[in-house]
């Protein structure tokens, strides 16, 4: 081997070397990040993404973070992460408990969106899945108590659908009526307007990103009368025709009330049929 | 070597100090213009650009999207809207016209961080530096292509790019970004020299790559009056490309700086007493060559 | 008057039906536990009128079910019944 | 959170030995919050804001209300409140509490267009009673005037009534209930010749069938609605109607919902009538022994000024006349609203109509009546209210368990206060009129005055004219809310007080009727609030208050249930209570100021002394001397009054307050009420209170100890013992929407805030809860304004604009033809869009119906 030829192996070793150690120190770098993005992937509860937000992990993908989406929000209620937020560096959020998504009818948000990573298939606010809204204590939503509060219910954009009041005796009081609030998950877009509006020091009504917050039903399992509802008639042949031994004056309704003693008439001394009174006579007392 | 104490002070002698820094001001006036065109709504309410350097709307027509970050976009699985399509259209038709790194030293807020610690490293005269390669930044920018393909957390090369999150923090709130921003400084002044654009930042690689065939280019057409002071070598952030245009005319080089490492940042043509550099197009030189008073003087010189 | 406190450990799954046994002895109230076997059960007399906390202590050992008595707390004043009825406010 | 100190030491033990064991128990808790409670002195107080009169108690440490809870033995809220009453602590501790006297002032001299600058309690009376003194002498009795509340304790009423009728010699003195309780006085008045009404909240569990007429019960009276709610869920056959013009809260429980167009429950309640004599399912026996049939005046105009085109246009301007019919002609007169013609004038369709008629015709069925401002605030108000008296008195469902006509109030002492002491202009207290002479003279002797010192309503005291003090016969004196509006403006009155509500935000027509008399330099305007209200801020001299609990007081709710409280706390800086300002500047005027000499002269010993003197010093109010005011635990109480002026005062002005009504010989009886003491150991009494017991259904047999044996009912307001069915027409509204102004105005209040919201605006969560008024509208008319939910709108009225967001998804669903808008909200002042047309007998104004136009803003 000459020197030259030694040369230029070394220079070949010495690039090859020199390749391998950016290499590697770029795949330390790579490694490093996506572990920092698995971390930084996830989100604290109460931060939620703007409407149309694509689920997560393709959000993340999808959004470049410009912040077009903040700029164009008319309530400035967006925020962009930053760095040491516990959120994606740049991404888009809301709290709900400081500043809801006020469910703007153009949607502006998803309109400023280049990226589809607020879909711009949303078109109807009402149909946004943000999160969703969940009565997280009983014991301190004074409405279990029977207070007259309300004002989650009040504040719903998804009037009576997302959030609605089930009334209830109050054994306690004995005369006034619970009136207890019940979110839907079918109708609740999670813009967090009731978080913000709970009059607690701490919301006992809150949003949560769907993931977290919604259950399942089994896949195996359908609600009976909803079948039946969908289907317009019983799913398997109806019901025969019940008939009951029951004395005078009791009906059986099956489907409805049950047992229905019905009242008596009003009493008389007097028997129905005019002939006991007329052959009894008065006289046979004697 | 050259002497870092006196550098610059012959060609504020011959040009005076503001055609001496010309460029560089022109320069400082583009990358603080761009970030108070995007200030001057949330600070005066005077809407100009929204949005950030990653996508941006101007006079809510205009539509910009950087197209490195959109790639990476697209590389998740997303579909673009048509704005966003326009707007990376755009973006690339002006790199290939004026040199993607352009963006670099004319658009870059990270360039004044830089910028400040290599100045920084002449005065205080640090010299260390580590041997990192010129191509590392390809292989980044590869790295930042591969992580969407392959990690879960979508664009993730955005969730420590200090290019995006340095004009974000500007824009939209800082947090804890100037942790970053200080990295980068302290990386350049004490670790390597332009460690980070010229060695690491795969946006600069991207652009590095669009503007490879741009028109616009420093020439060395004037380089026969070269005096040999080495100056524009200290300054260039790419100093590599400078010898063959410079030093290249007896091997029949073209004096024209063809190199797309070259950030068209003109800090040669300013440092340069002879005003051997000048702004011009690729093919610019001939020109200039035959210029008879050149060659005369080339003569005389000779 | 005396007040105490104590913890009465049962067979795990006998903790119902011996708080219940428990009280039907006078004075003494059972607060909880009984689901884990761990009766937390206060102990009061009035006075003269009822046999002092010592003996029941002493009879709750020998109810059925009981494994063992731990005495935790016990206040024993000079109060009369008048003062301790009084609103701590 | 109460424990004996034995079950605390028990708690404790329970607590060593659990954490010992690893077990926790519920019970632990409640001991630590026990502990944390420590030091907390609790008592009782009336709640502060509406007619309901929820009972609250109020924890005060360290001189500061630190914690509050419902009274859980309450009978009427069992310890329940609403979101306003669960933050009621708070209103006391809004930020900008005033503190001091505020006087407009340049160069440190008074000036109308000067900036308010702070000065003492001397220099504004002093600058106050000279304006005062000034302008009574010049503008005679009307040249001053008061402006009171039904947020009034007793009291301070009390006082203010005698300050004015008896001290100034002026009955212009007027309560804010005239924006909202007048109608109802007018109609019980006519009906029973006796005020308020006779049921009480136990019709609430005693009826089968509830109406709602213009009520909306679900957010103005939350506790009173969760009972009503609960009697729909668990009693049988319960159904429960809703009347109003848009849909609101109330409708989540209807099972008969109806919208009727503005004005037309006029057409309604008289076809029910109709179909009650048709059906002939009428209570003979009941209307022949108890009921006379009348008619009333008509065409009588919309109380508006008199050069005002309607009020020109219509035959009877402000007569109130009724005369005795028979009953056929009664029955031909609403045998005209057929439901044909009801449900064409109301828009209702015929079924729902019947449905309604039907359960008042069920004779099995007991039906409760409930309204509120729907009906009162209503240019046929007095009216309406007694075409649904009608309607109960033919069935004679009326003052018995669940069978209830019951005007609600939206005040926490309208009853109490406005109507019982007697702070309307034509009244004087326990339903005294200054109309009758012998009223007046009867009021004068229990008042230790010169008869002939209150001015009659004409000015003629046993047929003379009675003399003012500039030597002029006095005239016609009295004037309700409306026209002192009107009066400033015109400058025949230039003096005004504004105590205890806020009068600039919730009068109408604010631009044309209210601020120019106010900020015309004649005129000289004291307002006194908590806080700086746009009243405050558009007055001359602003006196800062102490509110509610900062002082004693007592307020009388809806159900005629008088409820004390005692202070329990003091008001911040230099604040004092309305009681005490209307005493102290009495102090500032003298005798022979507002008095003319042949009047004093009649009582020699008076001449030289002040108000104060002869109204409060008078051997009756100042009986009681101080003493401590402590409770049954043995806490202490402050009280602020009786410590500047040296006796009870609130103990002595109620004593002499039952003068009037609960002593021997009084001119009308049914108004009796216990003693002093008695109410602050009982959680409220329902008067008439007579040896100690409470009247739970006035005019019915065995519940009401006036009505006489045998009698089973005796309306025994009027001398025949018989109520009133009064016939009154239907009679269209002052403003209809036309081809302009093309919608109907409709305001109201919300849930989460109370009427002008000086209070609840400032409790951060409910400002937060509710921030700003919307205007409710449908989706279609908004989108036919180029308007949708969010988008800033511009509301136009003949008289002003506002501009606020577009609500079409809120809790008030409204017709295409009608908007809502609240008049909580201080940034939007929807009365600069309201007209001042009153309802002419009642002059009570119709916030309910005026005529808008909506832009985009």
């Amino acid at each position: 081997m000459s020197d030259t030829d030694k040369k230029h192996e070394m220079n070949r070793r010495q690039f090859l070397g020199n390749m391998l150690k950016t290499a590697c120190g770029v795949g330390l770098v790579g490694v490093g990040l996506g572990i920092y993005s698995n971390r930084a992937s996830s989100m604290p509860a109460h931060y939620i993404r703007p409407p149309g937000a694509l689920p997560e992990e393709d959000f993340l993908g999808a959004c470049i973070r410009c912040g077009l989406c903040v700029r164009d929000c008319p309530y400035d209620i967006l925020f962009l992460g930053e760095v040491g937020d516990d959120v994606a560096t740049g991404t888009p959020y809301f709290v709900a408990r400081s500043g809801p998504c006020e469910m703007c009818e153009d949607i502006p948000c998803i309109v400023a969106c280049p990226t589809n990573a607020l879909d711009h298939g949303l078109t109807d606010i009402e149909e946004s899945r943000m999160g969703l809204a969940v009565v997280v204590d009983q014991e301190t939503c004074i409405a279990f108590h029977g207070l007259r509060c309300e004002v989650c219910f009040n504040v719903c954009p998804i009037r009576g659908r997302a959030i609605s009041l089930n009334m209830q005796h109050n054994v306690r009081s004995g005369k006034h009526a619970l009136f207890i609030p019940v979110v839907h998950s079918d109708a609740c877009t999670g813009c967090g307007l009731c978080e913000r509006a709970c009059i607690l020091e701490e919301a006992a009504i809150k949003v949560f990103p769907t993931d977290l917050a919604k259950g399942e039903l089994g896949k195996h399992y359908r609600l009976g009368w909803k079948e039946k509802e969908k289907a317009g008639g019983a799913l398997v042949t109806p019901d025969v025709e019940h008939k009951y031994n029951l004395p005078e004056g009791v009906r059986y309704d099956l489907q409805g009330e049950g047992l229905i003693i019905e009242g008596k008439p009003e009493e008389t001394p007097f028997s129905s049929n005019p002939l006991d009174s007329l052959n009894s006579s008065f006289m046979d007392n004697k | 070597m050259v002497d870092l104490t006196t550098l610059g002070d012959d060609a504020i002698a011959a040009k005076g100090w503001i055609k001496a820094h010309k460029w560089l001001i022109l320069r400082r006036l583009s990358q603080l213009g761009i970030l108070a065109l995007f200030l001057a709504g949330p600070v005066f309410g005077v809407w100009i650009a929204k949005g950030n350097l990653a996508s941006s709307l101007t006079l809510d027509i205009l539509p910009l999207t950087d197209p490195h970050v959109l790639l990476q976009a697209v590389l998740s699985g997303v579909v673009p809207e048509t704005t966003a399509i326009i707007g990376v259209v755009l973006v690339l038709l002006f790199y290939f016209v004026v040199g993607g790194r352009v963006y670099c030293s004319w658009v870059c807020p990270v360039n004044m961080i830089t910028d400040l610690a290599s100045w920084l490293r002449r005065k205080l005269g640090i010299r260390t530096t580590s041997q990192i390669s010129r191509n590392a930044r390809y292989w980044m920018l590869a790295l930042t292509l591969i992580l969407p393909l392959v990690v879960s957390g979508g664009i993730v090369w955005e969730l420590i790019n200090p290019v995006s999150m340095m004009f974000r923090g500007i824009v939209f709130g800082m947090g804890a970004t100037w942790v970053v921003i200080l990295a980068v400084f302290l990386f350049d002044l004490l670790v390597a020299k332009e460690g980070w654009c010229g060695r690491l930042c795969p946006v600069g690689a991207f652009y590095n790559l669009i503007g490879s065939r741009s028109l616009l280019r420093v020439n060395a057409s004037n380089r026969a009056e070269c005096n040999d002071c080495m100056e524009c070598f200290v300054v260039c952030p790419e100093p590599q490309v400078i010898r063959p245009a410079l030093k290249g005319g007896s091997k029949g080089i073209s004096p024209v700086i063809l190199s797309s490492d070259c950030t068209n940042c003109g800090r040669c043509i300013d440092i340069c007493a002879k005003d051997v550099f000048s702004y011009g197009g690729r093919t610019v030189s001939e020109t200039i060559r035959s210029n008879p008073e050149v060659i005369k003087k080339q003569e005389v010189h000779i | 008057m005396n007040i105490c406190s104590l913890v009465v450990h049962t067979q795990p799954e006998k903790g119902a039906i011996v708080s219940q046994r428990l009280e039907k002895f006078t004075g003494v109230e059972v607060h909880g536990g009984t689901d884990v076997g761990k009766l937390i059960v206060t102990i009061e007399d009035e006075g003269e009128e009822i046999s002092p906390v010592s003996d029941t202590m002493n009879a709750l050992r020998d109810v059925e079910g009981v494994v063992s008595t731990v005495l935790i707390y016990h206040y024993g004043g000079e109060e009369s019944m008048e003062e301790m009825k009084r609103e701590v406010n | 959170m109460k424990l004996t100190r034995r079950e605390f030491i028990k708690s404790n033990a329970v607590a060593a030995a659990a954490s010992v064991a690893g077990v926790t128990l519920p019970t632990i808790t409640t001991a630590a919050a026990a502990e944390g409670d420590d030091g907390i002195r609790w008592d009782k107080a009336a709640c502060r804001y509406c007619g309901t009169g929820c009972s609250v108690l109020m924890g005060v440490r360290d001189g500061k209300v630190v914690a509050s809870q419902g009274d859980p033995d309450a009978p009427v809220n069992k310890g329940l409140q609403c979101i306003k009453g669960y933050f009621l602590p708070k209103i006391l501790y809004g930020a900008d509490r005033l503190t001091q006297p505020m006087l407009r002032k340049t160069n440190g001299k008074y000036d109308k267009n000067g900036k308010f600058e702070a000065v003492s309690w001397d220099e504004a009376f002093k600058t106050m009673a000279e304006k005062w003194v000034a302008a009574r002498k010049a503008k005679g009795a009307k040249g001053v005037g008061m402006f009171g509340s039904g947020q009034w304790t007793v009291w301070e009423g009390y006082a203010a009534a005698k300050l004015m009728k008896a001290g100034f010699r002026s009955n212009s003195l007027d309560p804010n209930a005239r924006h909202c309780m007048a109608s109802a006085v007018g109609a019980f008045m006519r009906a029973f010749r006796i005020d308020e009404p006779m049921g009480c909240y136990d019709d609430l569990e005693h009826a089968d069938v509830f109406v709602l007429w213009g009520a909306n019960m679900a957010e103005m009276h939350p506790i009173l609605w969760s009972r009503l709610t609960d009697t729909r869920l668990t009693k049988k056959g319960c159904e429960v109607h809703v009347l109003s013009t848009y849909e609101h809260r109330c409708f989540e429980l209807a099972d008969n919902p109806i919208i009727f167009k503005p004005q037309s429950d006029l057409a309604i309640a008289n076809y029910i009538a109709n179909y009650i004599i048709q059906t002939k399912s009428y209570n003979k026996d009941f209307i022949g022994k108890h009921v006379n049939f009348n008619k009333t005046t008509t065409d009588i105009g919309y109380g508006l000024r008199p050069e005002h085109p309607l009020q020109k246009a219509a035959k009877n301007p402000n007569k109130g006349k009724f005369n005795k019919i028979a009953f056929d002609e009664f029955a031909k007169l609403v045998s005209e609203y057929t439901v044909e013609k009801a449900s064409k004038i109301s828009g209702v369709s015929k079924k729902k109509l019947e449905r309604l008629a039907k359960v008042y015709a069920d004779p099995k069925k007991k039906v409760s009546s409930y309204w509120t401002m729907g009906m009162n605030q209503h240019t046929r108000g007095v009216w309406m209210n007694g075409l649904v008296y009608n309607i109960h008195l033919l069935m004679g469902k009326i003052s018995e368990p669940g069978n209830s006509p019951f005007s609600l109030t939206g005040q926490p002492s309208a009853c109490g206060t406005a109507r019982e002491v007697g702070t309307f202009t034509h009244r004087l207290p326990a339903d005294l009129v200054v109309k009758k002479d012998a009223h007046c003279k009867f009021a004068e002797k229990v008042w230790k005055l010169p008869a002939g010192t209150i001015p009659r309503h004409n000015g003629m005291s046993d047929k003379a004219a009675q003399s003012d003090i500039s030597g002029k016969p006095m005239g016609k004196t009295l004037i309700h809310a409306v026209a002192m509006h009107r009066a400033l403006k015109d400058r025949k009155m230039n003096c005004f007080w504004v105590m205890c509500n806020n009068n600039m935000q919730a009068a109408a027509n604010m631009n044309e009727e209210s601020l120019p008399g106010w900020r015309d330099p004649a005129n000289f305007i004291t307002v006194t609030d908590p806080y700086p209200t746009v009243s405050a801020q558009a007055a001359d001299l602003v006196l800062p208050t102490s509110m509610w609990i900062e002082k004693e007081g007592a307020y009388g709710n809806a159900e005629r249930r008088t409820q004390f409280w005692r202070q329990q706390v003091q008001g911040p800086g230099e604040s004092r209570s309305d009681l005490w300002q209307l005493m102290e500047f009495a102090k500032y005027v003298k005798v022979e100021d507002v008095w003319p000499e042949d009047l004093i002269a009649k009582k020699p010993e008076y001449a030289g002394k002040t108000l104060y003197d002869v109204l409060f010093e008078n051997g009756v109010v100042n009986k009681f001397p101080k003493q401590k005011v402590t409770d049954d635990r043995g806490n202490e109480y402050g009280n602020d009054e009786m410590d500047y002026f040296g006796y009870y005062v609130q103990k002595g002005l109620f004593e002499e307050y039952r003068l009037f009504n609960s002593v021997p010989g009084i001119p009308k009886k049914g108004h009796e009420m216990a003693e002093f003491e008695v109410y602050h150991k009982a959680r409220g009494l329902r008067w008439p209170v007579i040896d100690g017991k409470e009247t739970l259904w006035r005019f019915r047999e065995g519940y009401d100890p006036h009505v006489e044996k045998g009698s089973e009912v005796q309306f025994y307001g009027a001398k025949d013992n018989k109520a009133n069915i009064i016939f009154g027409p239907y009679e269209p509204a002052a403003e209809m929407p036309d081809k302009e102004y093309n919608l109907w105005l409709c305001t109201g209040r919300v849930l989460e805030h109370w009427h002008s919201g000086s209070m609840t605006r400032r409790v951060p969560e409910l400002y937060r809860a509710v921030p700003d008024a919307v205007v409710f509208m449908s989706k279609k008319a908004a989108k036919k304004r180029k308007l949708r939910n969010g988008s800033m709108a511009k509301i136009i009225s003949r008289r002003g604009e506002i501009v606020c967001r577009v609500d079409t998804k809120g809790r008030n669903k409204v017709p295409d033809d009608l908007v809502f808008i609240p008049w909580f909200d201080a940034g939007r002042l929807v009365n600069k869009l309201t007209l001042d047309a009153t309802d002419p007998l009642s002059k009570e104004t119709d916030y309910k119906k005026c005529a808008v136009k909506i832009v985009k803003a």
